[in-house]
């Protein structure tokens, strides 16, 4: 465990870095603000209605189709680890274990499910 | 699928310009999107409305040529060619031959210079950036041949009424051929950075497709009229000046969408190219300018002229009422009819279609705001 | 802010803080002199010639000029071409949104003082400097690539001469 | 000239002076966390730069040339102008998102550098799950983004943020995949083992016929997507969403976007150094010399990607990463588990 | 077709409704009556022999004694040019829209109204077109307009 210890380490280091450096400019550089600078970009107009809206559903669906594949990843890698030792056994298992996934697939791309709009 | 798409999605309502990257100048749209689609564009023009027809009007007709200059400035050339033309057409006069072909020279030149403007902006708006530094450093060899020629870089004054301002200087002639005999290598180096590249064609093909019907309905013109497949050029169909003494194809193409667009104006370059050399061989020599009294008045009357230039039709509506100044000054760009096309190609494309179309189009605000 | 500002103050009283103060002043506004970052802000004519200028021939790159698409992120509003009433605010909306420090250039006739606009034209604005301070004028209709050049190099000038208790 | 035996002796000059094994364990990673960091800094400094000289160059133009020898300051420059510059917070943004979407895009580039074997026993802990830790911690970038853009409440941004957080979880799959190939082939997770395992030239993955090349093609497509870069940068792509998810950001902040996509940059080149190309190993020449010249030329073929190809449109890039990515690199997979099998090319 | 036989087809096919104006110098000028103009376009656009599909350009006019709106016609197969004329009523002037016929008339008379304030019946969406938002100083391409700002060129 003590080898984690360096991914606590530098995620703190990092944060720490960065919220350094954030201080430092803070001493150094000007703060003005007023309505029209706080104002939103768009394109040098007044913004119209908010951004926080029901966004474009297809997304989700590539989120679940990207879950789905992340997951069956998870047991792609001990595969991968221990390949050496398994031999064709393995391999064959593997073999259709990925077919299955190409299935589904195929499933989701005739759906339709993989056309970004 | 339907179940996907029966899911609601807001629409939202998303400006794109005044100051946007790739809106070509101070245009903005205003698009109804759903996602990342756009389901409706209305065009907002007008921020470079700089009422140059009213300037007209309190102008006397050379004091009108600087100021048609500001109409187009990518192709100033035309704009004093199509303005001239119209006053030449009222007062029926007569060009001298060296003139004749110098304004030739100039114009087609131009219309490569505006060309290599539209290659540049184009690869840039689809997101490749060396395409445009490579389309500008051949057009600083054309504007240092204008030059040389008028003193200006971009807005010349060089086409006066009755002929040209002054003559070539002697260096001109073999530097424009120099630069000609580069020219051909150098297209072929942008056709291998763009044509057949595999993400610039799936960009553009099939995208913005505008059906010849409708090209001429909506009054679209120029290469973007050529692309849909309707072969009308008006230094053909209507001849002006003396483009009907040379030898040169009016290209076109089928499908009508952005790739045949691009495609258009890449073989427009390479004809131009062969125009001027026509041109400068056959280059007599005499006069360049004939004799306009100082104070001049033409004949009261009206007339449309139009020419083609290196964005479609561009026409100059003169009345004159005797007097030294016009009544009334209507300038017509090619832009004006392809930026009103663009919202009936863009429905259900997507943003980035829209900025690719929009570069196809090669729309030009000052043209369309004036 | 704030704290900068009442530094100079402080390190006077210090013996030898003048050499602190001097020297922080010489890496900031040298630094801030060439790192000015133009915003992509063209209208008209000028435009033409400000991409010609960052193009191969005359390359802005070699000042440390880049540009950025977001007033956010850029130093200097370089305003290209005829302004127009219907623009005005807009730009003065862009101008606003920019980080400070901020600097605007007027290039071109139009943007000096209407330019061939000024006469006869009920849609122009004579002079941006009705809408926005500005730092460097530019005339010309439009200014050659070099007298841009010329004028980038005297803001240069102008914002190297800045010391901390000038900030804004 | 190895660099490895300068930290060992001030390792065991800190464990001389009697301190705790704890506190010389933690001193010793926080010294390399920050000399890390430092390095980073620089090193995305000089990239900026680099780019920027690069991109000149292929343009026909000089870059920078004013501040130093060919402009060597200038990056440096733009950081100090940077930290002066204000920063703007819009009124109708989410404050804490907006705030903490920086640093968290720049401590996701960060903390990957926990594995990075950056020479002959230059690492600073090679966990045994190694490559599959650094998979983990490149996706936090995504959420850093689809923050950014959330948090800004601007159009543009959320429309840079949601396609930036589609288009890297297409990619992330192919590409894992990918190294899922290599990882077979060597039989561990552990970076250092990955490096030792291609110890002769011709045991590179790369060469490992047929399957290397296809992987180190995938990988190099995908890890461009990733991050974010032409023919892939549709997150902030300037012609289309003016600056995408960082439209809003000024100052520090913005710089910390700036600096993790040029650390994201490194990492992607240093990883598919280290996967394909036998990352420290070499002759003659010290091992870090070779891990970052190897990793030097990686990034060079990112940023000429960069300045000579156009766009892809957003469906098009989901298409080709779902569609033809995917299915080539599950077969790519079943070819390599093929290969280690039967032995070809298993030496 | 030449000129004469252009003149001579139309104002043999709409007798009384066109007649011919002297002021064209190059292409022959019409005038069409202010009531016909609709039916007029859609009789010239859909004839083979005229086949006028392609619209130029539309043109207000101040002259100050009345007002004109100039269409120029052309047609992209058969090759042939010309313009026509209609003279609005100087007070409350109106036209009809030709949108049906050409829609790329659309933004040309979009900005007849606005400059002219030559009111377009029939017309989509009459909304600000080249000028600001918030602008209320009447129609500033009118002959006697004029307004605070407006800088007239001085007379050497």
């Amino acid at each position: 465990m003590a080898e984690y210890a360096a991914v606590l380490v530098f995620l703190l280091v990092g944060i720490g870095m960065v919220l350094f450096t954030f201080f430092l400019a803070r001493l150094v550089r000007p703060a003005n603000p007023y309505k029209e600078k706080n104002q939103n970009y768009e394109c040098a107009e007044k913004p119209v209605g908010d951004s926080w809206i029901q966004f474009n559903n297809r997304f989700y669906i590539f989120a679940l189709v990207f879950v789905v594949f992340d997951v069956e990843i998870v047991f792609l890698f001990p595969w991968a680890v221990a390949f050496g030792q398994l031999g064709l056994f393995a391999l064959v298992e593997m073999v259709i274990f990925i077919c299955i996934l190409l299935v589904g697939l195929a499933y989701a791309w005739k759906k339709g499910v993989l056309k970004w709009v | 699928m339907s179940e996907i798409d029966k899911l609601q999605t807001e629409e939202f309502v998303l400006n794109m310009g005044p100051h946007h990257p790739s809106t070509h100048g101070v245009c903005r749209f205003v698009l109804k999107m759903e996602g990342e689609v756009i389901k409706d564009v209305e065009p907002v023009v007008g921020y470079l409305h700089r009422a140059l027809e009213k300037i007209c009007e309190n102008r006397t007709y050379a004091q009108i040529i600087p100021v048609t200059d500001r109409f187009e400035y990518c192709t100033s050339m035309s704009c004093n060619m199509a303005f001239a033309l119209a006053v030449e057409k009222l007062a029926a006069m007569e060009i001298p031959e060296r003139a004749q072909y110098l304004r030739i020279i100039m114009l087609e030149l131009n219309r490569i210079a505006s060309h290599l403007i539209w290659f540049g902006t184009t690869a840039l708006d689809l997101g490749a950036i060396t395409p445009f530094l490579y389309g500008f450093r051949e057009r600083e060899f054309i504007l240092d041949l204008f030059e040389m020629t008028c003193g200006q870089r971009l807005t010349y004054n060089y086409i006066r009424v009755g002929g040209v301002a002054r003559d070539i200087p002697t260096q001109f002639v073999p530097k424009c051929r120099e630069f000609l005999n580069i020219f051909d290598a150098c297209v072929d180096d942008y056709e291998r950075l763009l044509t057949e590249n595999v993400i610039f064609v799936v960009r553009n093909k099939n995208v913005g497709v505008l059906p010849p019907e409708k090209a001429i309905a909506w009054g679209v013109s120029g290469p973007a009229l050529r692309a849909s497949g309707v072969k009308h050029d008006l230094r053909r169909d209507d001849p002006y000046c003396i483009y009907d003494r040379f030898d040169f194809e009016i290209p076109t193409c089928q499908n009508g969408d952005c790739y045949d667009r691009y495609i258009i104006r890449i073989k427009e370059m390479r004809e131009s190219a062969k125009i001027v050399r026509q041109a400068l061989d056959k280059l007599p020599e005499g006069e360049t300018r004939a004799k306009v009294k100082m104070v001049f008045k033409p004949p009261a009357g009206e007339v449309y002229s139009r020419i083609e230039n290196s964005r479609g039709e561009m026409g100059m509506y003169v009345i004159s009422d005797g007097s030294t100044k016009p009544v009334r000054v209507k300038m017509r760009g090619g832009s004006y009819n392809q930026l009103q096309v663009i919202p009936e190609i863009t429905r259900g494309h997507k943003i980035a279609d829209l900025v690719a179309i929009m570069a196809s189009m090669d729309v030009i605000m000052p043209e369309v705001d004036r | 802010m704030g704290i900068i500002k009442k530094l100079p103050v402080f390190l006077e009283k210090v013996p030898g803080g003048g050499i602190v103060t001097t020297s922080l002043d010489y890496i900031f506004s040298q630094s801030q002199a060439s790192s000015l970052w133009y915003l992509l802000f063209g209208t008209a004519c000028c435009a033409i010639e400000l991409m010609a200028t960052g193009a191969s021939r005359y390359d802005f790159d070699r000042l440390g000029m880049i540009f950025r698409a977001s007033p956010r992120q850029s130093d200097l509003i370089i305003a290209a071409g005829t302004i127009t009433k219907k623009m005005a605010p807009r730009l003065r909306l862009l101008y606003d949104q920019m980080a400070e420090p901020r600097y605007v250039i007027a290039m071109g006739g139009c943007t000096v003082k209407g330019g061939p606009f000024y006469y006869d034209s009920y849609a122009v604005e004579k002079g941006i400097d009705h809408i926005v301070p500005v730092d460097v004028y530019i005339p010309g209709c439009p200014p050659r690539p070099e007298s841009l050049l010329e004028g980038c190099l005297t803001l240069q000038k102008k914002v190297k001469r800045l010391k901390m208790q000038d900030w804004s | 000239m190895e660099l490895a035996g300068i930290f060992k002796y001030f390792y065991e000059l800190l464990v001389s002076t009697g301190l705790p094994q704890v506190w010389v364990d933690i001193i010793a990673m926080v010294a390399a966390a920050v000399i890390i960091f430092g390095f980073l800094a620089v090193c995305a400094l000089f990239l900026v730069w680099w780019e920027r000289k690069v991109s000149a160059h292929i343009q026909q133009r000089f870059g920078p040339m004013r501040t130093g020898w060919h402009g060597w300051r200038q990056t440096i420059a733009d950081a100090i102008k940077l930290i002066q510059k204000e920063d703007i917070t819009p009124m109708t943004a989410d404050r804490a998102v907006f705030y903490w979407a920086p640093i968290m895009c720049f401590v996701a580039a960060f903390a990957v550098y926990v594995v990075m074997p950056f020479g002959d026993g230059l690492i600073v802990s090679d966990l045994n799950v190694g490559i599959l830790y650094v998979v983990a911690i490149t996706s936090f970038t995504i959420i850093s983004l689809l923050m950014a853009g959330w948090g800004s409440n601007n159009k543009y941004a959320l429309l840079g943020g949601m396609r930036s957080a589609a288009q890297v979880v297409s990619y992330e799959i192919p590409m894992v995949v990918t190294i899922c190939s290599v990882v077979l082939f060597v039989g561990s997770l552990s970076m250092v083992d990955i490096v030792q395992s291609q110890a002769q030239i011709y045991q590179w993955y790369i060469f490992r016929l047929p399957f290397g090349p296809i992987a180190f093609i995938i990988y190099i497509i995908t890890g461009t997507a990733e991050t974010n870069r032409t023919p892939f940068d549709l997150p902030e792509a300037e012609q289309e969403l003016v600056a995408g998810f960082n439209v809003e950001y000024s100052g520090m902040k913005f710089a910390m976007f700036f600096l993790a996509e040029f650390v994201n940059m490194f990492t992607v080149s240093a990883i598919g150094t280290t996967l394909f190309l036998g990352g420290w190993q070499g002759p003659f020449l010290p091992s870090w010399m070779w891990f970052l010249g190897k990793t030097l030329v990686l990034v060079f073929i990112l940023m000429w990607f960069r300045w000579t190809y156009p766009r892809l449109r957003v469906d098009q890039l989901m298409e080709f990463s779902w569609k033809f990515l995917l299915p080539l690199s599950f077969a790519n997979l079943i070819l390599a588990g093929l290969m280690k099998y039967s032995g070809w090319f298993n030496w | 077709m030449d000129r004469e036989q252009l003149i001579k087809y139309i104002q043999d096919k709409f007798p009384g409704k066109v007649t011919l104006l002297d002021c064209g110098r190059v292409e022959p000028f019409f005038k069409v009556e202010l009531g016909f103009l609709k039916e007029f376009c859609q009789a010239i656009r859909d004839d083979t022999t005229l086949g006028m599909d392609y619209l130029c350009n539309i043109a207000g006019v101040d002259s100050g004694e009345h007002y004109e709106v100039v269409y120029s016609v052309a047609s992209v197969k058969n090759k042939i040019r010309f313009d026509f004329k209609i003279f609005p009523e100087r007070e409350n002037p109106a036209i009809d829209s030709v949108i049906d016929v050409w829609p790329g008339a659309n933004w040309y008379e979009r900005e007849v109204w606005e400059l002219y304030g030559i009111n377009i019946t029939g017309h989509p969406s009459l909304k600000r077109f080249l000028l600001p938002d918030d602008w209320n100083q009447g129609h500033p391409m009118r002959k006697n307009w004029d307004a605070p700002d407006f800088v007239r060129m001085p007379e050497n």
